[in-house]
């Protein structure tokens, strides 16, 4: 099944109010073509709350772009590179609600909703103050040991945007790296775009990620610069830092307009 | 032989871990990268690293880099999974020994990496977030810490968010810190009260410099020593063989000096990839 | 760390009581050789618990030669080639205690394993006979929907043996094919002994099982024999039905005797 | 042209497969593994195997075999997944179409592969076990069932055990079996009492003679048709592409005649190995 599509079509499959999952890490392999082709589409959708394993360099320009209501995150910022400039601020201003996360309660939302449970229990959080910025989390008593467990939600995800190094028409896909949480999120998503450095008729196995839940797959290369796409291409640093130079001297909105050169 | 102090952070890093070992590596700490390096290429040979970038169980390294920090971990792991794998598998049951750089710690060694000042909803400062700390500090048994601008906004009396777990009357398995190293010494965790005591001062620190860039009354061991250098051997690995870029030293800078370092590093890389030294290996390109 | 031994010093990590795990599934990659020797060495050892994702061949002699006391699988029997004929007598005859396990029920109890804690949810055996015959399993209400949940528990394992295809000194191991459960067993067994086609120095990655947890590499070329090690061989499905024959003749002491040539 | 009944069998199961769909298959059913790949060569080329020996989802395919029967799946699959994975996540998430070869089946769909007779402590026959049927039953939507040989030891009104949920009052998620089909019809279930009911007679066979073998009465549709046979292209396909061993046939035997068939099987399929028929595409060996 041909399950291509352009760009322009596929940012007009996040809607207001979505929970919007991007793959890759940090500043490894995000869809940083995507999210700028979002910003920048009519009527970019609002509301959204971000979903990722870390935020980096895409989600700092969605909060930048003030398209994210709610980010959930185990860690948001740049890496080596500092701070991430735009949701730091916006953090600190109060624009920005936090839905405070870690590895394990990303990792047991996934997997409770893979299984189609409520919930995954974990020795995570106990004693820590995560419980008291997450209510909504609770904790639960392991029924052969009455150890008490925290039982880490379902994480719901109505689209997901992954970047991989080559993809077919029918959506299997091969990461190049960092696999991350990507296969999870491909399996939880309601609807799913990959965006890929090249796309082939049919790649012959082993892939990373199967087709078979594929909403669209789009032809995006340098689809993640300036994050790196590897083997194909490393950081692009001084990108980085010049993103951070223009947040840093409050342009962050000149920054997509004009410093969009590769 | 003159070292800097990023090179002795990394050789006291290095001098804890011990052979056969599984030690896990978070995100941007290069300074624990190239410890957990010059321990393999020392006394560690059968070191096993679990990486947060390529996620993967990885027995060989290559140098440091920035751009190109991917070359460290990803085409080299033993076993590679999911970051769900491995918060929900491999982290609980290898239990592996873990350097983390807090953004405050209290006197039992709790820790913080979620905001410092004002409240939680409007902070003065939203630092990253916890990553896996708060999961695996409250069973781990080696936790340890790293400091490497030890001053009082990092080591407060009080935390404005408790993400990493000490030495805490909260906890129910593992123990809290075993060791702390920042730029002025070396500590560990009194096993009485669980606070942290000094056990090494760095090369020409006094003990009052230490006490008066700590926010809380710190212990002092009975036997205070003196840290002992780097060799020259280490200091030559750690040059030339780990870290030839000295992506190492960004760790001590902040700001706009760290940019500035960030910059000449980068173009030093550039520099190297365009002459193919990095590439020597990189059988996937 | 040089971790091979011989077959008949590996035979001896396995003691009275132990839970003992074989890798691969049914009739493929089983560690028959190891098993033979077990069953063969002074003193075998007795009331032995048996889990396998699914029983076969071997498990079947170990029924057969009187060391399990006790069977969790979720299958017991020879695929293809029809029941597990000492299996099925000793349960006939009441002398096999059965743990009633599924898919569900076995992974789940791994990952419990694995993650430190009690149990596992999941929507398995609701509503069926297995919750009956298994009153250790308890139900829970899942605390966001109230829904009843199974709570799998975690399984324990004393010793897991494993034949893989190329191991190297220190325990890294490929296995060639089926991963089953192998990897999980490999994390969760207190011992762990694999049996290899080939031991080389040091394989290169990328490996299926890290050598970490590793106790014991045996050598033992043809060691899956007569189920198969793919790909390096395929299913003696003569020597199957040869076993099978014997039993039904009511041989079996005679099979591992006189019948034990490759 | 003459037909078998394993081939029929095998035919019904491929018709109700839709293309694009995922569909799985457990251990020991080689009549619903050679209607997938008919499935596959006629009507649904998109179709994705989720494939118990190997553990992997498929797209390519082997003629079935005996003693190699992993070549069907292994080295074939896009995805390798241990079955920890399968069953925890992949299973509930992609809710395979599967087809069941129950043991005993009750009127409303449920059914039994763990014992029969006797005690459940000291059965009279002990099954192999239930491998994932009680996980997947209580929430799948496409569940369905295929029986070799019909008969009043497999269709009962009582079961001995309920492993696999059917239109039960117990039931909270999904569906009872959607189809059965055996060596004598099809078969559907009612919706409003989720009662068995015969749709259509295969070719020569009686309604008498499927009651008679019925151990519970049998609803009767209103417009009870008879099955179409197995197409010249179908039969062809089956024999020359699919399972030219014949490996399908040993379903529709027990005892000493499937081990007699066995031998037969094993020996022509070493033979058709020493020519390298099998070996062609075996890049792995």
């Amino acid at each position: 099944m041909d399950k291509t599509k352009s760009l322009d079509e596929a940012v007009l499959l996040v809607q207001d109010g979505d929970t919007l999952a991007l793959g890759g890490m940090t500043i490894y392999r995000r869809p940083v073509a995507f999210v700028h082709a979002l910003i920048t589409r009519d009527n970019p959708p609002q509301d959204l709350t971000l979903l990722a394993f870390t935020g980096g360099f895409a989600s700092d320009l969605l909060v930048g772009a003030g398209l994210i209501r709610r980010s959930r995150t185990c860690y948001f910022g740049l890496e080596t590179f500092g701070l991430a400039p735009m949701f730091t601020q916006a953090v600190r201003e109060g624009r920005l609600e936090i839905i405070e996360e870690s590895e394990a309660s990303i990792a047991c939302g996934l997997r409770a909703t893979m299984a189609g449970v409520g919930f995954m229990p974990s020795r995570a959080w106990q004693g820590t103050d995560m419980l008291r910025v997450r209510p909504d989390v609770m904790t639960i008593c392991d029924p052969y040991s009455d150890e008490r467990l925290t039982a880490f939600p379902a994480i719901d995800c109505d689209v997901a945007v992954i970047h991989v190094l080559r993809a077919d028409r029918s959506g299997n896909a091969v990461l190049g790296g960092n696999p991350t949480i990507d296969l999870e999120l491909s399996m939880v998503a309601k609807r799913l775009i990959l965006t890929a450095e090249t796309v082939e008729d049919e790649l012959p196995g082993p892939i990373d990620l199967p087709g078979l839940a594929v909403t669209a797959v789009v032809h995006a290369p340098r689809g993640a610069w300036p994050t790196s796409c590897y083997p194909a291409y490393p950081i692009d640093g001084e990108a980085i830092l010049d993103y951070i130079s223009a947040c840093n001297a409050g342009q962050f909105s000149n920054y997509l307009l004009t410093s969009w050169i590769q | 032989m003159d070292y800097s102090i990023d090179e002795l952070i990394s050789v006291c890093i290095s001098r804890q871990i011990e052979d056969h070992e599984v030690v896990a590596q978070g995100i941007a700490t290069p300074l624990v990268a190239a410890g957990y390096l010059l321990a393999k290429m020392t006394h560690a040979p059968d070191v096993t690293f679990l990486s947060a970038i390529g996620q993967a169980l990885c027995r060989d390294w290559a140098p440091l880099g920035v751009a190109t920090i991917e070359e460290l971990w990803i085409g080299r792991g033993l076993l590679t999974v999911s970051f769900v794998q491995a918060a929900c598998d491999l982290l609980p049951r290898f239990g592996p020994k873990e350097f983390f750089r807090p953004g405050q710690v209290d006197p039992c060694g709790n820790f913080n990496n979620v905001y410092i000042g004002g409240s939680y909803e409007t902070p003065r400062l939203r630092l990253p977030g916890s990553g896996g700390i708060p999961d695996v500090t409250v069973f781990e048994e080696n936790v340890l810490l790293y400091v490497p601008r030890h001053g009082r906004h990092t080591f407060v009396e009080q935390l404005d968010f408790k993400s990493g777990l000490g030495h805490d009357t909260q906890r129910r398995a593992g123990r809290g810190p075993r060791y702390l190293v920042s730029d002025l010494g070396q500590f560990d965790f009194e096993p009485q009260s669980g606070r942290m005591r000094l056990i090494s001062l760095h090369p020409g620190v006094t003990l009052r410099r230490v006490q008066a860039k700590t926010g809380f009354e710190l212990l002092v061991s009975d036997k205070l020593l003196e840290t002992v250098p780097p060799t020259e051997r280490e200091l030559k690995l750690l040059r030339e063989a780990i870290d030839p870029l000295g992506v190492r030293t960004l760790e001590t800078l902040s700001g706009a000096a760290r940019r500035e370092r960030l910059r000449a590093l980068l173009q030093k890389e550039r520099l190297q990839l365009s002459e193919g030294e990095f590439h020597a290996d990189r059988h996937l390109f």
